[in-house]
This record gives structure tokens, C-alpha cells and sequence, in this order.
């Protein structure tokens, strides 16, 4: 059962990660990132390291996702001023 | 037999991670795809150490009421100090991501572009 | 990373790299131990599963630790078996294995990685030094619900940061996912209010205290225990709250910094840091 | 067993300063910048006093768990010598910085140059194969930051290349180690070293080639030092300086640790396990970075970026001599890395002052002599020592090169065909720039102001190179027992990080 879902994550982490690479918006290169982390992160908890999956799944996941999208939207609207 | 699999699926994933990671790095162009590539590496690089700490009989490495990691003097669990390594090469991949989006938002804000090809151009 | 090339070579290469370096994996892999063989019982980690370095330690000064080719006995070294809940006074008390690990017997590679967050938190702020928040004008005010509703949600969630943090020796977690659990429940507040911004110079002094608080811990030991962060309290009995000595303490500095950091390096990057 | 455990300061000392700074920094920032003085003086008396006591070699244990359990520091001659030296190069970069580092948020570059400098120490120190690797990150992450410091906006082009090829290239070093791991289930460097040979030989190929390539990257050699023309070129001069100097001394000690430490064979000279050899690897990479970054220097008419493409052709040099596999060869090494790191973070430096000034094309170096004859006396020594001139600390090391590749002969000869090649090379431009400087009279002849604080660490690092010139046995002595320790890992690394391993 075990080896049926592991495969299912590592099938879904290949095309989060072919995703990344062919899709033509930055954002949803980003999220498939984001997807990707996640499944492994996943994946630990079935490689029985569960200290990990949690720190993956709030670091790698989480909160470097969410910088990452922090920044595309200021790349992206220029929000920002330069005072030098 | 399917134990001897599970390993390699593992190890696929992990490498297949590296090898596209890679592969944007090389590619392409845009400053955060660039990011993107590096961060699918490390992704790669971190199921790689916690799959050679595994193998199909073990369980977790935490003492609790019901799970025992020695067995007869024999350890039963995962090897734990691969995963305290991935611990740590996590947090360093979020500090090296951070460090590359300031400065990608910075060159965005100097050059107004993130093309590498732009930035080179613009330089001479 | 290439200028000038044609796309097309540019993805053979590229795809010549990567199958040159997969190719050399699986051959790699193929030499690796075979899964069910994969031990720990002969690698070091044994040792800090069993809580046993320390005997470990004396047959290494006796000289019966490798055997004459150079091979550990690893698996010759006595063990006393480990119960949950009774076993006391173990060399380092922790239930959880890895976080031993990370704090005590590897505690040196932690101090390195919480520094290398640091300087990743100040490169940040170097980079984007001498920037203003300049606030779109269309943009529309969160709702009262959205304001309350994040707060609220920021108070449960640096519950848990901090239970997180302080359960880190005996279950699942520690500082690090912690403080990035606080910090994302800052980043949360970004969402209720417009123009929100944590209190800079409150964040730094947080930061920077933590930090020292983890150097200070660590020469403590240097001056009681003749050795640079080693464990200077007593462990107690595994399983219990109080136990595994002062990797409760560690975790809640590493906490604490972590939270703070991340929480400063969301800031720069939505407000970035404002010329005094 | 020695041990020292009160040397684990080396590394906590910076680090605490380092958390503390910001703090520093509300009062006032160039309380900050003092800060970074004190510490590194520290570091560098603290150094001095283990040198010249001869507490070398000694363990610094950390936490109560020794060695193979847990992680120690190992401080033997080699890295003896190499802390001094980067932590006198630190602290002259650190007054430099007193006068230089004056635009954006000066508290925070501080912070970074300060662990710049205790992360390489630590990365010296370190024995410990996956602190290495934390070290290199802390060396990594800081230099990235302070590549992207400055007026100039191409420094953040720069930075970011440096930025992703470091970090591939560490991705691969823990490739290296991990694979390594599975087969010894260790991570200290000695308990690796001595057990070597028990491992899958196919499999250590290939962890060896994943290593040599991570560490490339920090040790400038060919097909990774794409960044170093960019990054060095863009940074501000300083910070070229502090790449130069330090960062690249941590990066080689790193790669020779490994190659002729963990992988050497004891005895014999050269590593051969496998099907590859690693110090022919490193003999062929290094001869290629000689040729193509002295070829490169040669035709360029920006004096940063041909500085930078000399620094990695002094790598190069550096790589090929510890190749030889000799302890001749090996102290030579040792020594032509001194000599590169306080020349050429001299070099950096007076750059610096006169880039100030002016702008930094060669021809804006003409005439320098009747601007400031101080910067061109010292600019003049820099070079004639990068050059090897007698007289000059540069010449004993090439010429200890020499005579390294003259006794190993065979195909060893070609090295010195090569470091002859160098030299006539280095002639070429280096003595264009110094002709440039005493010939031609400028245009405009406004004279250049030299104030004291970055006169200080000029004036120390020329005089540093005429002393070891005229009297080279200031460094020979130790260098030449480095250079055991490197050669003979048994008795000069292994048994003195862990004395009961048996049957050596």
C-alpha cells in the first residue's frame, strides 16, 4: 500500500517538476515549486523522518513559496521606489 | 523484491528532481526561473540523503511509548543522522533562496528586466 | 547561464549535463548497499540511538575500538536497553533522536546553520538597503473580518510556534519549523491591514539577543564543562518535559531567532528597510 | 590526543561579536566597523600566540563527544599558518574598510565581512567533513551579500552568478559526502581517511570527482570559475580584496584536505584509487586555469578584471604545485598561496584608493608615480612579487615550484614549462602597468591624498612581502611542516585527530 501511494508522490513530483520547466507563466512555475516541495516533503513522512517532512513542508513549502511570490509581485508591479 | 523497488523509486524521484532542476538552471534565462531551478535541486539533493538513511523495515527515530528503536542490539529505526544533516541543508536552501530573490528584486529594480542576456547587454 | 547561444544547443547541452551526471548517479547507486542491507548499525549513528557514546568512547581509548584492519567494532560495544518513561540519566536525554543530533552531538553544525540564516537575514536587508514602501493607491483595504480574523489566527499560531519549539526533544519539530511557523503567522498579518509592519528594531534586538544567548550557552559549557557547547544540565528521565538538559534551552533560542529572522526577511522583501 | 578546547574561541568569538553588531550598530555605525577591528585583532593575536608558543597541533573538541562521534576542530601547522594569515589579511581589510565602506547599511557589512572572515577560519579549522560544508555556506551566503554591496549596479549581476554556480557547486560536495557516508558511515575527515580504501572503488570515483567539482568552485580552478571575472570586477575593491585574499585560501585548503588528506595513500605520494586519479585531475584542471586566465589577463584594458583573471591563474599555479604530490611541492604550494593572498589583496586595495580618484582602465594608471608615489612603490612591489622577482616574497615560491617539478621529473617537467610560461606572461602586463606608472606623465596631475586609514594595511602588507623576500624563513619553517602534514596523512593528520586507530 505504502509502495503504491510513495510511487503515486514520485510520479506527481516528476510532473510537478516538468511543469515547472514547460509552463509559460513564472506564477504557476512557482506554485508547481511549491507543489513539488510538498511532495516531498510527503515522501519523508513515508521514509519515516517526520522531523524533516514537518520542517520541509513550513520552510521549503511554506514560507520560501511565499517569498518567492512576494518578490514575482513586486517584479512584476514595480511597488516599490528607489531613493538612491 | 518490492521493498528492493520502493528503494529505487526514491532514488528515481530524487534524481529525476536534480536532473530537472538542473536542466532550468542551464535553460533558461529569467533571473527567478533561475531560483525556481535551484530550489527543485535542493528538493532533489534532500529526498536523496533521507532515502539512503531508510530502508524498508525501519521505523521513525523518536523514542515514544510504543515505538522502541532497539531491537535484541539491534538498531531498528532510520538512520537519524542523515535526516539531522537535511535539517540543516534545508534551512540553508531557504537562506540562499532569500539572498537571490533581494538580489533579483534589486537587479529588477536597477535594470528593469530579470533576462540575464538584458543584464549582460546593458552592462557594456 | 549561457548568453548568446541558440536555444537549441543550449537544451542539448543542457540535457548532455544533466544524463551525464544521472548516468553517473545510478551507476554510483548501483555500488550503494542494497536496500535491506542499509544499517545503522554500522555507522556512528548507532551510538547516538543507543545513547552510548560514551562507552563507545572508552573502548576508543583503550584502543578495542577498530579492530586491526582499521574496521569499527561497532556492533561489539555493550548497550543497556532503553525504556520510555523510566530510563534516567541517559548521556543525553532526548527522545527524539535527530533533534539530539542536531542540538548536542552534532550542536556545532546547528550553531553554523543558525548563522548561516543570519547572514542570509542581513544580506537580505544589505541588498535591499535604501528602499521605501511607496503604497499603491487602487488597492482595496482588507476587510474588518480579514483584520480580526488574522489577528486571532497569529495568536494560535505562535501557540503552536512555541509549542513547536519546546516539545522539539520530544516530539516531531524543534526550532527551526518553529520559528518559521511564527514567522508565518506574521506574514499573515502583512494580509489583514495595509501597510502593516512589525516593529523593526524590536525584531533586531529579538534576533540579535537569541543569537548571543546561543554563543553564550555554548561558552558556558566551554568554562564548566571544559568543552565548547556541551550539555551542562542534568537530563533526566526520557520522555518527560523536562528533560534532555539544555537542548529545551537551545531549541527555544534557535526558536525565538529563527521566528524573528524569517519574520524580518518577509518584512524587507515587502517593505524593505527604511534609511534612518 | 592534544587538546585545546579553549581554542573553540576562534570560532565563537566572531560568531558572538557577529549576533551582537546590530546591536552595535543603533548606537552608531562606525562603532560597528570597530567592532570588526577588535575581533579580528583578536583572532589574529590569538592565532600569533598559537604559532609562536607552538601549541600546535592540537584538537579542539566540541560538546564532550570526541572525534568520530562527534565534531572537533583540528588545528595542525597547516592551519596554523593559514589562520594567521587570513586573519592578518582580515584585519588590514577591516581598517581598510574603516575609510572605504561608506554608502547603504554599513552595520550589516560588517556583520558580513566579519563572518566572512570567522567562517573561512572555521572552514580551516574544521574536521569534520559536513561542517565543511557549513562552512562553505557561511563563507558563501556572506560573500554573495558583499559581492552585491556597492554604488555599482553591475556588482549585482556578479553576485548572482557567483551565487548560483557556488550553490550547484555545494549541491555536488554533499553528493560527495553523502556517498561517502554510506559506505564508511562516518562524516570526520580522519576516520575517512584512514578507512579510505575499504570503500566501493566505482563509487569513490565518482564521490571524489562530485567533491573536487564543489570545491572548484571556491578554489577558482577552470571549468567553475566562470564567476570569478564578473564577481570580482563588480564588487567593490575592498570586497575583491577580501575574495581574493581569504576566500579563495579557504576554498584550496579545502580541496587539498580532501584530495591529499582524505584520498592520498599513505606513503606514496599520489592518490590512486579507482580508475581516476585525483591529483592528475587537479594537475590537468590547474594548468588549464594557468594558461587560460594569465591568457585572458593578458588582453584585457580593465585593471579590476585583470586582476581577477591573474587571481585565478595564482590559483591555478597554487593547484598545480600541490599536484606534484611532493612535500617539496606542497610547500611550495603553501607558500605561493601566502604570497598570492597578501599581494593580492594588496593589489585590491591600492586599487581602491586610486579607483577613488579615477577610473580603473590601465591607461588611467599612467603617471601615478607623480600622483602618489607611496601607492606606486607599493603597486610596484605587489606586482614584482606576484611576478616572482627576487627579493620579493613571490620568488621562493616559485621558485620552490621549480625546483619541485625539477626533482619529481617525468611529465612533471611540464608543470615547470608551464609556471615559465606564467611568469613571462605576468611579465607582460604587470610590468606594462608599472611602466605605465613611472613613464608617462599625466594629464591632469592633481595629487591622490592617501589617508591614514587605508595607508595602514598598504603600508603592513608591502613591508610583510619585503620581509618574507629578504627573509623567507618567517613562513618556510612552518610551511615545510605543513607540508608533511599534507604529505604524510597518517602520522601528520589521522593519528593525531584520533592516536588508537590501529594498524597504520
Amino acid at each position: 500500500m505504502i509502495t503504491l501511494f510513495s510511487t503515486l508522490l514520485v510520479i506527481l513530483i516528476i510532473a510537478g517538476g516538468f511543469v515547472a520547466i514547460f509552463s509559460k507563466k513564472l506564477l504557476s512555475s512557482v506554485i508547481s515549486m511549491g507543489l513539488v516541495s510538498l511532495g516531498v516533503s510527503g515522501l519523508f513522512f513515508f521514509l519515516q523522518a517526520p522531523d524533516v517532512a514537518i520542517t520541509e513542508a513550513a520552510i521549503g513549502a511554506g514560507l520560501s513559496t511565499a517569498i518567492f511570490i512576494i518578490a514575482i509581485k513586486k517584479v512584476q508591479k514595480g511597488g516599490t521606489s528607489d531613493d538612491e | 523484491m518490492i521493498d528492493f523497488l520502493q528503494n529505487w523509486i526514491y532514488l528515481t524521484g530524487a534524481m529525476a528532481l536534480v536532473g530537472i532542476g538542473l536542466y532550468i538552471v542551464l535553460t533558461n534565462t529569467n533571473i527567478l526561473r533561475i531560483i525556481v531551478g535551484l530550489n527543485i535541486v535542493d528538493s532533489g539533493t534532500n529526498l536523496f540523503i533521507v532515502t539512503i538513511a531508510w530502508h524498508p523495515k525501519s521505523v521513525m527515530p523518536i523514542y515514544t511509548a510504543t515505538n522502541n528503536l532497539v531491537v535484541d542490539g539491534h538498531v531498528v529505526a532510520a538512520d537519524p543522522l542523515p535526516q539531522s544533516l537535511v535539517l540543516t541543508a534545508i534551512v540553508i536552501g531557504l537562506g540562499t533562496t532569500a539572498l537571490a530573490l533581494a538580489i533579483a528584486v534589486k537587479i529588477y529594480q536597477k535594470y528593469g528586466t530579470l533576462d540575464v542576456r538584458k543584464i549582460k547587454e546593458e552592462d557594456k | 547561464m549561457m548568453n548568446d547561444t541558440p536555444e537549441m544547443v543550449k537544451k542539448v547541452f543542457a540535457i548532455f549535463v544533466v544524463g551525464i551526471l544521472i548516468v553517473g548517479f545510478f551507476m554510483a547507486f548501483t555500488q550503494m548497499p542494497k536496500a535491506n542491507a542499509v544499517n545503522v548499525n554500522n555507522t556512528v549513528s548507532r551510538f547516538y540511538v543507543m545513547k552510548d557514546v560514551d562507552q563507545a568512547t572508552e573502548m576508543l581509548d583503550k584502543g578495542t575500538y577498530f579492530n586491526k584492519d582499521m574496521v569499527p567494532l561497532r556492533n561489539d560495544v555493550p548497550y543497556t536497553p532503553i525504556t520510555f518513561g523510566k530510563s534516567a540519566n541517559l548521556e543525553d536525554g532526548a527522545a527524539n533522536v535527530v533533534t539530539s543530533i542536531v542540538v548536542d552531538y552534532r550542536g556545532f553544525d546547528t550553531l553554523g546553520e543558525v548563522t548561516v540564516l543570519f547572514l542570509a537575514a542581513s544580506g537580505v536587508m544589505l541588498v535591499l538597503h535604501g528602499q521605501k514602501r511607496k503604497i499603491p493607491k487602487k488597492r482595496t483595504e482588507p476587510s474588518e473580518i480579514m483584520y480580526v480574523g488574522t489577528r486571532i489566527a497569529f495568536a494560535v499560531i505562535l501557540l503552536f510556534g512555541i509549542y513547536v519549539f519546546i516539545h522539539g526533544h520530544l516530539t516531531p519539530g524543534g526550532g527551526f519549523p518553529g520559528g518559521a511557523i511564527i514567522a508565518s503567522g506574521i506574514l499573515g498579518l502583512f494580509l489583514g491591514k495595509q501597510g502593516y509592519s512589525p516593529n523593526k528594531s524590536g525584531l533586531t534586538i529579538f534576533e540579535s539577543l537569541s543569537g548571543m544567548a546561543y554563543v553564550v550557552i555554548g561558552i558556558i559549557g566551554l568554562i564548566g564543562e571544559k568543552s565548547f557547547l556541551a550539555n551542562f544540565l542534568p537530563t533526566g528521565t526520557i520522555g518527560d518535559l523536562f528533560s534532555a538538559g539544555f537542548i529545551a534551552l537551545i531549541y527555544i533560542a534557535i526558536g525565538m531567532k529563527v521566528g524573528s529572522e524569517l519574520s524580518a526577511v518577509t518584512n524587507a522583501m515587502i517593505i524593505d528597510t527604511e534609511d534612518d | 590526543m592534544k587538546t585545546y578546547n579553549f581554542a573553540a574561541l576562534l570560532v565563537g568569538v566572531p560568531l558572538l561579536m557577529a549576533f551582537s553588531i546590530p546591536l552595535f550598530g543603533f548606537i552608531s555605525k562606525q562603532l560597528a566597523k570597530w567592532i570588526t577591528v577588535l575581533t579580528l585583532t583578536f583572532e589574529f593575536l590569538f592565532s600569533l600566540y598559537i604559532l609562536l608558543w607552538h601549541v600546535y597541533p592540537f584538537n579542539v573538541i566540541m560538546g564532550n563527544w570526541v572525534p568520530p562521534f562527534g565534531e572537533n576542530l583540528y588545528i595542525g601547522s597547516l592551519a596554523t599558518i593559514l589562520i594567521v594569515v587570513i586573519s592578518f589579511v582580515g584585519l588590514m581589510i577591516s581598517i581598510y574598510n574603516l575609510w572605504s565602506a561608506k554608502y547603504g547599511d554599513v552595520v550589516h557589512f560588517a556583520l558580513l565581512f566579519l563572518m566572512f572572515v570567522g567562517g573561512s577560519i572555521g572552514l580551516i579549522s574544521t574536521g569534520d567533513i559536513f561542517n565543511v560544508f557549513i562552512f562553505m555556506e557561511i563563507t558563501g551566503i556572506s560573500s554573495y551579500a558583499l559581492a552585491a554591496y556597492g554604488p555599482e549596479r553591475r556588482a549585482l549581476g556578479g553576485a548572482f552568478k557567483y551565487l548560483v554556480i557556488s550553490s550547484i557547486g555545494s549541491t555536488l560536495y554533499l553528493f560527495g559526502v553523502l556517498l561517502i557516508y554510506t559506505q564508511l558511515g562516518t562524516l570526520n575527515i580522519a576516520e575517512i581517511a584512514a578507512r579510505i580504501s575499504q570503500t566501493t572503488p566505482g563509487l569513490l570515483t565518482f564521490a571524489g570527482i562530485l567533491l573536487v567539482a564543489g570545491l572548484a568552485v571556491e578554489a577558482e580552478l577552470f571549468p567553475f570559475n566562470g564567476w570569478v571575472p564578473d564577481t570580482y570586477t563588480g564588487a567593490i575593491n575592498p570586497v575583491s580584496a577580501t575574495l581574493s585574499g581569504i576566500g579563495s585560501v579557504g576554498g584550496v585548503y579545502v580541496l587539498i584536505r580532501i584530495v591529499m588528506t582524505v584520498f592520498g595513500k599513505n606513503g606514496n605520494f599520489v592518490s590512486t584509487y579507482g580508475n581516476l586519479d585525483l591529483m592528475t585531475l587537479i594537475a590537468i584542471l590547474g594548468t588549464a586555469t594557468v594558461v587560460i586566465g594569465e591568457l585572458s589577463a593578458l588582453v584585457q584594458t580593465n585593471i579590476k578584471k585583470m586582476l581577477a583573471y591573474s587571481s585565478m591563474a595564482q590559483m591555478g599555479l597554487v593547484a598545480m604545485a600541490f599536484s606534484i604530490g611532493s612535500r617539496l611541492g606542497a610547500y611550495a604550494g603553501i607558500f605561493q598561496l601566502i604570497n598570492h593572498s597578501i599581494a593580492k589583496a594588496m593589489l585590491f586595495l591600492i586599487l581602491g584608493v586610486i579607483v577613488s580618484f579615477g577610473g580603473e582602465r590601465v591607461e588611467d594608471m599612467k603617471g601615478l608615480w607623480y600622483k602618489s608615489p607611496f601607492l606606486a612603490v607599493t603597486f610596484t612591489i605587489g606586482a614584482l612579487s606576484l611576478l616572482g622577482l627576487p627579493l620579493f616574497g613571490g620568488f621562493w615560491s616559485k621558485f620552490a615550484l621549480v625546483d619541485a617539478s625539477f626533482q619529481r621529473g617525468g611529465w612533471y617537467d611540464f608543470i615547470m614549462a608551464i609556471v615559465l610560461f606564467a611568469s613571462v606572461v605576468e611579465a607582460f602586463y604587470y610590468l606594462k602597468v608599472v611602466g605605465y606608472i613611472f613613464t608617462s606623465k599625466p594629464a591632469v596631475s592633481e595629487k591622490i591624498k592617501v589617508e591614514i586609514s587605508p595607508a595602514i594595511p598598504i603600508a603592513a602588507f608591502a613591508i610583510l612581502i619585503i620581509a618574507i623576500g629578504i627573509f623567507p624563513q618567517i613562513v618556510s619553517g612552518i610551511s615545510y611542516s605543513a607540508a608533511h602534514e599534507l604529505t604524510d596523512k597518517m602520522s601528520g593528520y589521522v593519528l593525531n585527530v584520533i592516536p588508537t586507530i590501529v594498524g597504520h
